[in-house]
């Protein structure tokens, strides 16, 4: 417990430490930053120190607490946390798509050896394709989809577009976990006669829970970088993709403000791999095989 | 099942069942730019018309405007001549430009007073920045009228700010005479603690150059227009309401600033930039669009103009923006003739000059 | 499991010329050749030999966890596949397998749930064959818990859940400490007893081999084969003094001999 | 001894070749599908003819994104390797960092490309490839933690029986032990370097890089080109990915344990 | 590899009340308790006990790996960390803990690299030393393409890498097969016999302490102590035919009984 609380502390000093890095480099660094070379082609390995470059970390908090647009519109951090909100909830409907479909691929593929062989190098692959470039792809589809089927609304198309940066983990993570049974305890469960899909809920599932974890984790973290970015490149408005392309404009005169939904970001990252987390509390029962294996 | 229009449409034969719900997809952010639009939904023009239902989309870049008409997600789009040219030439969709909107290019490069750019041959050996997404034809015209040529300056993405400028990271930053000019002049300069004027500004603007080329404009689908009465019907209806609020935002350019912004303001999430900036923005677009002629009027020098600067552009990749004169069918006057013979009969002025007024900037444009 | 009253005389194994080709056919590994063979109800046969002479192998056959490539299998009358289904033989390796995230009481109650045995039944069965392995006290306790001995206890009794007539053993002491194994081996000679089951046994130690069987199976590698059967009388009278009387090291000496293939004694050869 | 026969092998040559012809088909019939006016994608002719023409400039941009990769690769690797040595060197430094790791972990970091571009510059590459080194430094900093922390006691016991200094230690058993999961981590890294960089090119920057002409070619209408920049993008990947494998066999004898 | 002469009659190791306590002062844990015991130069001493004893602990101890909490020892006259940093000793764990990136001959050199002798000689008394263990054929291989017996041997090499006059191994062979086993202990008395080195084996088993030792040193847990020393009186001569003669099943019993802490017979006990 205590050792626990130790963490927590050295964790705060991490953050703290780097604030006043920021602070003390901003302070002690050339306005223009560190340029090897000439100024104009040279490369700048320090970064400039003026308030548009480097607004004070107290200047960035403080604007959290100013009105976001000026007037009578809400405090920043209000409109952040409704960014966040909106984020959040599409990113958790990509995380589960992508949970699902990642699960469906697994299964597939531990089954059939040649439905991995021929699978699992398309899926590295897939990854490799720049989310950006297929995005707006997917909401045209989706927009003809809403026009001619059923009703389609943009955030799905962000759903979807997140799914496909949360499947990769947990595709093959859960492959590993549900290949990662011993023989042995295949040939016991086939000594019982037992069915396949007894296997899957007795055997695999569970023993697959170890490797899931760090997969869904991952998977979290991916689909909130997928929603973000996804709603940049589809232009869905109310997430904080859009604020972070929106508020990017007034990075000149008000410098701070584009800092607000980065800190947003963060914050729901660490909300969404947190949660996951705590997912993976409910299921220690299922984790008494790491310590031992 | 709509309201019928409360002036009928003499261009149709009253066969088919008019449209009540339009939509129209904007290139940008809720802003002055599109304060016509946002006041004719604001202040009734379009029911006045006999829609129920105008939905007006904005974009972030993220939305390609006249993908989205292609597409069929809308139904008119704003965007730029020689965007739209071409995606034609490159994809062979059919869009026809319904009404000019802007008369004049608002296109601008912007560099220090000292840095001695004061004409396109200065760019040679410069670093130029641009938006690039299609916004960057104009420079490539303009340098192609100088025979420069791509390779002959170093193109830099600038992003929404004007900070690559503020920094010196570019020699030349591209802005519109509405939005980023005023960024830079909503900004302190550290060395007076005042806001920069136009005195530390060089400003090119493309309007005086080769390259110059028509920008706002509505767009709508070509076959649909030739296929669908009722279509061309929303058109002509649609055309009027949106001069009556060009027309408002010409003669009350303070109320239609704020109207924006109120709109802008209160749309769900849409972080507008500040009211004054609005102001500033109302401004000059309207010196872009009422340069003395009938609104929305396609000035065919300009039009010209604009084929011979897409035709002559080449980018940093080699590649042309067209190379061949696009179909016949790219504009057509007849909409906006009839909406404009309409409006006259309703007594609606729809020619004119603007008188500027004067707009003193505030930092951030608050 | 199985309500069929097949007479006691049927044989709880019985194989004839069996025969197991491993891999392609320019290169095959003749695990198995001509492996005949019965082990009677209620038997208890050890199966030893060097590493790689087949015996996992032959385990694996009778429990239809592999086919033979020639050859016949009965296993109590049937085929292997239809004793499997029936459940007529319990099997245990050399780890215990257990699942982590099952209590003892679920891990032995795991056979019994996959066919469908009822909650409350498949509880009391459990309990009881946790007693019989002297595991009563642990019931709600996970493998980690456990001492290796202990979980290779419960999966005894995991293999016993179905009251199998058939006991399969691959050396499930393998993983054992000599003192944990010794007295592993005196509770299976007495489990063996109490439920009358048959058992066939893999082991690498002589002594062990000796001191649990009615007859030791030898065999040798490449290809395996049966090379020497050896009767061993001790009946059921097999307590810790077993261990140490001349009779069981005669015994042991028979079967290291057999083993090592010369009756030789082989003082200071190096 | 591997009992690989042949049916097998060409198996799993020949999966993913049917799998990829599928795919393929699957283009083709979607690239007939009309959306509106236009097609939905182009079709594979279209794009590999543009491909072939645009072939020049393509590769010229292939390069500099390919770069800006290697770059952020290298410099991510090294910062995550001297880092998570420090880690586990002292633990106050591993706590110090795990917030902040976990931070970077989950924050879309292209997102941070513009607040970059005016930090270090807007027409360098710099940037970007800053972005590419933080996208790299995260599993890198992961797995090695880990695999600096993998020798056994067994081991561990050893060094100390033979009286090895500390310097000792780490060369040749904390830090081989380490090195199947150094690989690991560059493995995965070098397709996110490459993905990152290319994505930030969205975010400003000079005018040149696979992602700039992605962005430009697809919002021109230009879609035939634009995909075969995709193309060009997804071969870089893979060429990082390959390359890191292969450093990993040439490198690392022995896998993770 | 100490140049200094002592005299042969100093003893190997030398521990007189030594104790190891683990844990917090609230809830300790006696590992070892009161151990006074002598390992003369050259002498076999095994030392046996049941799981928990404190065999490693006591094993750690005179390797310096941990330190006692009360207690003198001495190992050649020295404290045990200068005799660990002299390396009067090689050691060897029940896993052979090869570096998997090494080859045999890398990890047999591996002490010698750690200090510092050439690469020249290194791989001579490398080769020379995989010559004894009978791998000169496999010096260019790797960990994971030896079988378990040639990884052990391997650790067993590289414990003798730097000529000790003290072996200290952990059960060594614990986790091979009985019979791959029994040539390994074979193999070890051979070696034993021609370095002159002093042996300080942990093992479970029974046998093998006999087969092996000059001295069964038993031990029983909570705390661990000393609770019978047992001679073996065969010298050198233990060829294989030692395993069946009377003999040594003799003392085999004798060390059985010592062990069960009772010397009756326990015939159908149950
Ligand atoms: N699936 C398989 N494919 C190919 N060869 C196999 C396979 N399984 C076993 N073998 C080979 O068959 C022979 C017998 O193996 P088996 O496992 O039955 O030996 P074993 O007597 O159980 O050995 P151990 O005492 O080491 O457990 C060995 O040569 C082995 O390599
Ligand atoms: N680092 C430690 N901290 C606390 N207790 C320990 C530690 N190491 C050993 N012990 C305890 O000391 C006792 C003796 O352990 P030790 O490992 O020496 O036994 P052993 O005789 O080697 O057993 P085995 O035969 O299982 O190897 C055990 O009760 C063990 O739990
Ligand atoms: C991605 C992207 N970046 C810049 C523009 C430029 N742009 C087009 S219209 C307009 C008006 C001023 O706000 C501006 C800046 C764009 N269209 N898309
Ligand atoms: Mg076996
Ligand atoms: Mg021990």
């Amino acid at each position: 417990m205590t050792s626990r609380w130790r963490a927590v502390a050295w964790g705060a000093l991490g953050v703290i430490a780097v604030v006043a890095l920021w602070e003390l480099y901003k302070w002690a660094g050339p306005a223009d930053g560190v340029v090897i070379g000439s100024e104009r082609d040279g490369l700048r390995i320090l970064p400039r120190t003026h308030d548009r470059a480097m607004p004070h970390v107290w200047v960035m908090i403080a604007r959290l607490f100013e009105a976001t647009s000026g007037a009578s519109t809400p405090p920043l951090w209000l409109t952040v946390v409704g960014g966040m909100v909106t984020t959040l909830g599409i990113a958790a409907v990509g995380w589960v798509i992508g949970v699902v479909v990642g699960m469906l691929f697994a299964l597939l593929m531990q089954r059939w050896r040649l439905a991995e062989w021929g699978l699992l190098p398309w899926i590295v692959v897939s990854q490799t394709v720049p989310l950006i470039a297929f995005a707006p792809l997917v909401s045209r589809i989706g927009s003809q989809i809403d026009r001619n089927v059923i009703p389609w609304p943009d955030w799905l198309s962000v759903a979807i577009i997140a799914s496909y940066l949360a499947f990769f983990p947990v595709a093959v993570g859960a492959l590993r976990g549900l290949s990662s049974p011993d023989a042995i305890h295949s040939d016991l469960m086939r000594s019982y006669g037992a069915s396949y899909l007894q296997t899957l809920r007795q055997l695999r599932l569970p023993a697959a829970v170890p490797y899931l974890l760090p997969a869904l984790r991952l998977a979290a973290a991916n689909a909130v970088v997928g929603a973000v970015v996804a709603e940049v490149s589809i232009g869905m408005r109310g997430g904080l993709g859009r604020m972070l392309l929106q508020m990017a404009q007034s990075a000149s005169a008000d410098p701070a403000l584009p800092w607000a939904p980065i800190f947003g970001a963060v914050v729901l990252g660490l909300v969404a791999a947190g949660s996951v987390a705590l997912l993976g509390a409910t299921l220690t029962k299922y984790r008494r095989g790491e310590a031992t294996a | 099942s709509g309201t019928t229009p409360d002036t009928s449409s003499d261009s149709a034969s009253g066969d088919f069942e008019p449209i009540t719900d339009i939509s129209l997809q904007l290139q940008w952010l809720p802003q002055a730019q599109f304060a016509g639009y946002y006041v004719a939904q604001e202040m009734g023009y379009f029911e006045e018309e006999g829609f129920d239902n105008v939905e007006i989309i904005p974009s972030g870049g993220d939305i390609v405007p006249q993908d989205a008409l292609a597409a069929g997600d809308v139904d008119f789009a704003i965007a730029w001549v020689p965007k739209v040219l071409g995606t034609i030439e490159s994809s062979g969709v059919e869009l026809t430009d319904i009404a000019q909107v802007y008369q004049l290019s608002g296109t601008t490069q912007v560099s220090w007073a000292d840095s001695g750019i004061t004409s396109v041959a200065d760019f040679e050996d410069k670093r130029i920045g641009s938006w690039g997404f299609g916004n960057e034809w104009e420079i490539f015209a303009a340098m192609a009228a100088d025979d420069l040529d791509a390779s002959s300056v170093s193109v830099t993405t600038q992003d929404f700010s004007m900070n690559a400028l503020l920094d010196g990271d570019v020699d030349a930053a591209q802005a519109m005479t509405y939005n980023e000019l005023a960024m830079v002049l909503e900004t302190v300069n550290p060395d007076t603690g005042e806001l920069y004027t136009m005195d530390d500004l060089d400003v090119i603007s493309y309007e005086d150059t080769e390259g110059a080329m028509l920008q706002d404009a509505i767009w709508a689908d070509t076959e649909r227009l030739a296929d669908d009465p009722a279509y061309a019907d929303a058109s002509v209806r649609f055309l009027k309401a949106i001069i009556k609020g060009w027309v408002y935002a010409r003669d009350n350019p303070e109320d239609a600033a704020s109207l924006v912004w109120d709109v802008a303001s209160n749309a769900e999430l849409a972080y507008p930039v500040g009211p004054t900036h609005q102001l500033w923005q109302m401004n000059e677009v309207n010196k872009l669009i009422w340069d003395g002629g009938t609104f929305g009027e396609i000035d065919s020098d300009s039009w010209d103009k604009t084929i011979a600067g897409a035709l002559a552009a080449v980018n940093q990749d080699d590649q042309h923006l067209i190379t061949t004169d696009p179909p016949e069918s790219v504009y057509s006057t007849e909409y906006l003739d009839e909406a404009i013979a309409a409006l006259q009969d309703e007594g609606v002025t729809v020619d004119g000059t603007y008188t500027p007024i004067d707009v003193t900037l505030t930092e951030g444009g608050k | 499991m199985t309500d069929s009253p097949l007479p006691t005389s049927t044989p709880a194994v019985q194989a004839s010329g069996l025969e197991r080709v491993f891999g392609a056919k320019d290169s095959p590994v003749h695990a198995l050749s001509e492996i005949n063979m019965t082990v009677g109800a209620g038997e208890f046969v050890s199966l030893i030999g060097p590493s790689g002479c087949g015996k996992s192998t032959l385990m694996r056959l009778i429990a239809d966890l592999d086919a033979p490539t020639a050859g016949t299998l009965e296993v109590f009358g049937q085929t292997a596949s239809a004793a499997r289904i029936d459940q007529d033989y319990g099997i245990a390796f050399q780890q215990a397998g257990l699942l982590p995230w099952r209590t003892v009481l679920q891990n032995i109650a795991l056979p019994l749930e996959l066919h469908g045995v009822a909650a409350a039944e498949r509880l009391a069965r459990a309990k009881e064959l946790a007693e019989m392995v002297s595991l009563s006290d642990f019931g709600g306790r996970y493998p980690d818990e456990l001492s290796g001995g202990m979980q290779q206890r419960v999966a005894i009794a995991r293999a016993l859940a179905t009251k199998p007539r058939l006991l399969l053993m691959d050396e499930p002491f393998g993983a054992l400490d000599e003192m944990t194994r010794e007295r592993m081996q005196t509770e299976l000679i007495r489990i063996a007893a109490e439920t009358g089951a048959a058992v066939v046994f893999v082991t690498h130690s002589i002594p062990e081999a000796v001191y649990l069987s009615d007859r030791v199976v030898v065999m040798s590698p490449r290809p395996g084969r049966i090379t020497d059967v050896i009767d061993i009388p001790f009946g059921l009278d097999r307590g810790e003094g077993l261990r140490e009387s001349p009779a069981y090291f005669e015994r042991v000496t028979a079967v290291r001999e057999a083993l090592h293939g010369a009756p030789t004694a082989r003082a200071n050869e190096r | 001894m591997s009992y690989v026969n042949t049916t097998e092998r060409y198996a799993r040559v020949a999966a993913p070749v049917v799998v990829g012809i599928a795919l393929l088909a699957t283009w083709w019939v979607a690239s007939g599908i009309p959306l509106g006016r236009t097609q939905l994608i182009p079709s594979p002719v279209e794009v590999i003819a543009s491909f072939a023409e645009n072939f020049g400039i393509i590769a010229e941009d292939a390069f500099v994104t390919g770069g800006n990769a290697l770059v952020g690769l290298i410099a991510g690797t090294v910062i995550a390797v001297t880092l998570a040595g420090l880690a586990v060197w002292l633990r106050p430094i591993d706590q110090m960092t795990a917030p902040l790791v976990a931070a970077i972990a989950v924050v879309p970091i292209v997102a941070l490309t513009p607040l970059l571009n005016t930090m270090f510059g807007a027409s360098s590459q710099f940037g970007r490839q800053i972005v590419a080194g933080v996208a790299a430094f995260v599993p890198v900093f992961i797995n090695v933690l880990r695999g600096l922390r993998q020798a056994r006691q067994v081991e561990r016991d050893l060094f100390t029986a033979y009286g090895a200094s500390g310097g000792q230690r780490f060369r040749k058993l904390t830090l081989p032990t380490a090195m199947p999961y150094l690989s690991t981590g560059i493995r995965i890294a070098s397709s996110l370097a490459v993905i990152s960089a290319l994505v930030a090119e969205y975010f400003g920057g000079p005018a040149d890089g696979l992602g700039t002409a992605i962005a430009t070619y697809s919002k021109s209408g230009n879609s035939a080109l634009a995909f075969a920049y995709v193309g060009a993008s997804i071969i870089v990947g893979l060429l990082f990915f390959f390359l890191t494998v292969l450093l990993e066999q040439l490198v690392v004898k022995r896998k993770p344990r």
